[in-house]
C-alpha cells in the first residue's frame, strides 16, 4: 500500500498538542485511534505504513485475536515488531497460512471474506475517494507522480467496511481529486451499489486531528471528532473542501498509558508483552 | 530441462535488447543481482514488468535500461518514492518512460492468464477508477451466465521471466520458500525462465510452503549466493531495510545515483 | 471461527434437505464418514457436487439422498462402473437422478469462480465436444482484446462443502497435506464448511505441501479419525484398494448393496 | 481418465497368440507398445489404466526421465509399483512437486507445456474422437451410462500430441460415436485448427492387435502395424468402420524378456530395478 504519501511527517498536526504539556504526539493520537476503529473487527486487510502501525497496535492493545492480512500473502501475521515492508520476513514466519498472490487478491480479498480494509492516501476527496496515481502540478509542468494504485481498489471494493488514516492537510483533503485510483463512496448515495462493490466502502477516515466519518444520508464525509487539544476551526483550515461539520463534535479518548507503552515498544521493536 | 550457467552466460543468452522481462519477488526473493548483471551488459530497451517496482526497478530505470514499465504500486516499500522512477516518468530522464499502470489484483491476474495461457482474466476490479482509460490492457466482459459486467485484464507473457529461489538441486529442479508471490506465474507465464539461487544442492528436501517449479519447466538456473540482496531469501538472510532507507537519498541525486551504480554495479561483478 | 462439534451435531446443524453439498476429495481425504453421517440422518433431496464421484457417491445416490449430480467423471477409480450410480440414470432407482455433467477442467474452474466468488471462469475447453449441448453451465465468452472465443463456466458455490483434513488445532484452524485436490477451493467456495479430521492438535506444525484454512473460513470441525476410509489421510493411513474392488460386487445389486448399507452404515455409528 | 470401458479382459486379442507358444499375452503386446510409442516424450499426462500402466513401463524401460503427470496433481511421480487409482499416495509421495487439481488443469495442461497425453476410450471413430460419455442402447431403452469426461477432453486438446491404447472390438471401435466427448481429429483435417485445439491431436491407437495412426492427408486411422501374430484380417473385422489398411503394414516388435520383466514386476507391485 501507499505510505510514500507527500505530507511531511507531523504534518499540520505538529502545532495541534499545544494545550496541555501532553506526552504524546499527534501521529500517536492518530495511530491510537485508527487502532481503536478496528474493534468488533476479526480479520483486517492492512496497508502498509500507517495502517499497518495502527493494525498492529490494535492486536497489542484490545484486538488480541485480530487477524492480520497482508497482500504479500499471509494470513494471520503476527509479528512481534513494525514491519517496515508489507514482505518482511517476519509476516510470513508468524502467520497462519502463507499463500500466492493471486490467491491473496482472488481468493480471499475479492471473495468478500475480510471484515476491514485499512488504507492510507495520498489526496482524499469529501467522499473519501482515493489519489495515489497522479498530481496535477499545473499546466507548464509535468504530473507528479505517485506509487500507484496497489491493492487500494480492490482492497476499498471488497473488504465490508473500509477504514482510512492519514495526515491531514490540504495537500491531502482536496475539493477535487487529480485522479480517482479507488473509489470510496464515487460521487454520493448509491455509487458503490451503481458500480456494483460489495462491502459499505469507507466508514471512518482518521486523521491527527480527529475523524471523519460518510454522512448516513449523503455520504459525504462529516467531522464528528476531533482529538483531545484540537480545535474544530483548525479542522476546517486543514480540508480543502468546505468540510461539514457534526451538530455535536465529540472529542476522543486521550491515549491510555498502556496504548502509548504498545505503540512505542511496537515502533522501537520491542514486544511490551515480552 | 534447465541448464546450469553462470549468470553472466544466462543473462547474455536469455536477455535481449528490446525484451518484455519480468523480474519479480514481492519484496521477498527479489533478484537484484540479475538486474545488476542487465545492466552491466548494456542490455536495453526493455519492457520491464513487475507488481511492485520497487528500489531493483529504481535502478534499472535509472540506468536507461527501460523504454516502458508494466506495474501496479512503485514505490520503495516503508520509506517513500522512487526517485529516478519519478525522474523518467516526470522529466524523461534519463530516457522517456511508458507506463502501463494496473492494481495489484489486476496485475496478478495478468500473470496467472499468462500462466494459463489464456488470452485475458476476470476480476471484480477497476470500478469507478480513472486507471482504465490510461491502460489498454483493461476492458469490460459480459458474464453469460448473470449478465454481470466483470473487468477483463490482458494476458502478460513475458519473453523472459527472472526470479531468485532458495534452491536447485544439479537437474535444475528449482524450490522456494516463504512469501512466494507471484513467482510461480511470472515464471509459468514466459517463455524464458531464469533463476539465481542460494544454493545448489544434491536433492531438494521437501519443506513447508514451499513452491518447486520443475527443471523442464526453467531455462537456466545460476548460482548466485546473496543474489536478492538487499532483498532477502527467507532461510539464508534478512531483509536489509537499513539498504531500503540508505536508498533514498542516494536515489534522490542523479549524480549521487550514478556514483552509486559505478561503485556498486559498473565494476563489480 | 470454526467451532467443534461432533459429526452429529455439525451435519444435523449445517445440511439440509435441498441442499447443494459438495463433499471432494481427490481420490484422497474423501468423507466418508460424514457421507454416512448424511446418510444416518436421512437428509434428501441434495444436489451433489463432486468432481469424481467415486464409491463415496454411489452410496448416496443408492440410498436416494440425492435428486441432482455436477460432476465431471463418475467410476470406481481402477476398478470398474459406479452400479449405483448407472442405475439410478439409466434406470432411476431409488429416484430419478439429474446431471449436469463437465470435464475436469471444467468442474476445477467453476470451484475456482465459486472461490473468488466471480460468475463465471473462463478456460480453454470443450471444444468440439457434444458437452455443452446437454448443460446449462457451460458457455461461451469473447476475448476482448484478441477476439478469440473461450468456454466460460458458471461458479459453483455450494450450500455446504465437506472435506476430511489431517488435522485441526483447538481454535478450529485446519490443515491438510498430500494430494490437496480442488478442497480449498470447494471449501471456499461455500456458504458453510464441515471439516471431519483424523486428529485434533495444540498446535498446527508447518508441513511440507500443506493447505492451511484458517478457523473463519470454517463452520465446523468434527474429530473422526479415519473419516476417510476407504480412501486415506496422507500420514495416517494407505488407501483400501481391497475394498474399492469389493465396492465393485456388492454395488452390482441392489439388495446386496442395501444389505450393506443397512449392516455397515444404518446400523453403525 | 475412463479405465472402465466395456471391453472385456483380453477382448478380440485372446485369440491372437495363436501361431506359435509365445509366452506373453494380447495386453502385454498392447502394453509394451503403447510403451514404446512414448520414445522421445519428456513429459507425459497419465490417464489411469492402460495409459498409466504403459507409461509406468516406460519409465522402467527405455525412457527412465520420463516425467510422470497425473491429474491429481503430482508432477514428476515415480510410483515402485503401479497404481490402482490416480490419486494413491504413492503419486505425491514420490512426485516432484504436488500441486492443487485447478493448477495442473489451469497452469501445466491448458499452458500447452505437456509433450503427450495419455488417454483410454470407451468408443473410437475413424478421426480418433473419443466417446466416455453415453452409449445409445437403441430406442427402446435408456442411454447406457459410462463415466463420464474426466480430463480428456482438455488433455486432448492441449498436449503437443495424443497416445490412445485400447482393447480392439467393434464394440469400441465403432462407424460413428453415440456421442463426442473427447474431439481427436473432429471430422478430419483442418477441424482442429478451426476449432484452436494447441497440439497435434492423436498420433496413434495403440490395440491389443496393432497400431492405428492417421493418415497425413486425411486424418483418418489406418492400420499401420499389426502385431507378432495377427493377421490384418482380423483387424479389420474388430473395427467398425471399413479400416483403411496402409500399404506396408509393418509387425512390431515383440516384447523383449526386459519389457516383459518389467512389465509384469509392475503389475505384481514389485521393483525389478530393487
Amino acid at each position: 500500500m501507499n505510505d510514500t504519501t507527500n505530507a511531511a511527517p507531523g504534518g499540520a498536526g505538529s502545532d495541534v498538542a499545544n494545550g496541555a504539556a501532553r506526552d504524546w504526539t499527534p501521529d500517536e493520537l492518530m495511530t491510537v485511534n485508527a487502532a481503536r476503529a478496528l474493534q468488533g473487527s476479526r480479520t483486517c486487510f492492512v496497508g502498509i505504513g500507517l495502517p499497518s502501525a495502527a493494525a498492529n497496535l490494535a492486536r497489542r492493545t484490545s484486538q488480541p485475536d485480530l487477524v492480520l492480512i497482508y497482500e504479500s500473502g499471509t494470513l494471520g501475521s503476527k509479528p512481534t515488531r513494525l514491519p517496515l515492508s508489507i514482505g518482511d520476513g517476519e509476516l510470513a514466519d508468524t502467520a497462519d497460512a502463507v499463500v500466492s498472490v493471486p490467491e491473496i487478491f482472488n481468493y480471499w480479498l475479492q471473495a468478500g471474506r475480510i471484515d476491514v480494509g485499512f488504507l492510507g492516501a495520498a489526496q482524499v476527496d469529501r467522499y473519501a475517494n482515493i489519489n495515489t496515481t497522479v498530481i496535477d502540478r499545473g499546466p507548464d509542468r509535468p504530473e507528479g507522480r505517485l506509487p500507484g494504485a496497489g491493492g487500494a481498489p480492490e482492497i476499498a471494493a471488497s473488504c465490508r467496511k473500509v477504514l482510512m488514516v492519514l495526515r491531514h492537510s490540504r495537500r491531502n483533503f482536496v475539493e477535487k481529486l487529480d485522479f480517482v485510483t479507488t473509489v470510496g463512496h464515487g460521487s454520493g448515495p448509491g455509487d458503490r451499489a451503481r458500480l456494483g462493490l460489495l462491502g459499505q466502502g469507507p466508514v471512518a477516515v482518521i486523521t491527527d486531528l480527529g475523524v471523519l466519518r460518510p454522512d448516513p444520508e449523503t455520504a459525504e464525509l462529516v467531522l464528528t471528532e476531533i482529538h483531545p487539544g484540537v480545535a474544530v476551526d483548525q479542522v476546517v483550515e486543514a480540508t480543502g473542501w468546505k468540510l461539514r461539520v457534526a451538530d455535536a463534535v465529540g472529542v476522543t479518548e486521550p491515549p491510555t498509558q498502556a496504548e502509548l507503552a504498545a505503540l512505542r515498544a511496537l515502533k522501537s521493536g520491542g514486544d511490551p508483552r515480552a | 530441462m534447465a541448464e546450469i550457467r553462470s549468470l553472466r552466460d544466462a543473462v547474455a543468452e536469455l536477455i535481449h535488447d528490446g525484451d518484455t522481462v519480468a523480474m519479480e519477488g514481492f519484496t521477498h526473493l527479489i533478484p537484484f543481482a540479475a538486474a545488476h548483471e542487465i545492466i552491466r551488459q548494456g542490455i536495453t530497451d526493455l519492457t520491464l514488468v513487475r507488481m511492485t517496482p520497487d528500489v531493483i526497478y529504481d535502478q534499472l530505470i535509472g540506468m536507461g535500461v527501460a523504454r516502458r514499465l508494466v506495474f501496479s504500486w512503485g514505490g520503495n516499500p516503508g520509506v517513500g518514492s522512487l526517485h529516478r522512477f519519478r525522474d523518467a516518468v516526470e522529466n524523461g530522464w534519463p530516457r522517456p518512460l511508458e507506463l502501463d499502470e494496473h492494481s495489484h489484483a489486476g496485475m496478478a491476474n495478468r500473470y496467472v492468464a499468462g500462466a494459463s495461457r489464456l488470452p485475458f482474466a476476470v476480476l471484480r476490479g477497476y470500478r469507478g477508477s480513472d486507471l482504465p482509460e490510461r491502460s489498454s490492457t483493461i476492458a469490460t466482459v459480459t458474464c453469460p451466465f448473470t449478465g454481470e459486467e466483470l473487468a477483463a485484464v490482458a494476458a502478460v507473457n513475458p519473453d523472459v521471466t527472472v526470479i531468485h529461489a532458495q534452491r536447485a538441486d544439479r537437474e535444475g529442479n528449482v524450490q522456494l520458500w516463504g512469501l512466494v508471490g507471484v513467482q510461480k506465474e511470472a515464471a509459468l507465464a514466459a517463455d524464458r525462465v531464469l533463476v539465481t539461487v542460494e544454493e545448489i544442492v544434491e536433492k531438494l528436501e521437501p519443506t513447508p510452503d514451499a513452491v518447486v517449479l520443475p527443471s523442464w519447466a526453467v531455462t537456466a538456473v545460476a548460482h548466485v549466493p546473496d543474489g536478492a540482496h538487499p532483498s532477502y531469501a527467507a532461510g539464508y538472510s534478512v531483509r536489509d531495510n537499513e539498504f531500503y532507507q540508505a536508498w533514498d537519498p542516494i536515489s534522490r541525486d542523479r549524480e549521487a545515483f550514478l556514483a552509486w551504480m559505478r561503485e556498486h554495479v559498473l565494476e563489480a561483478s
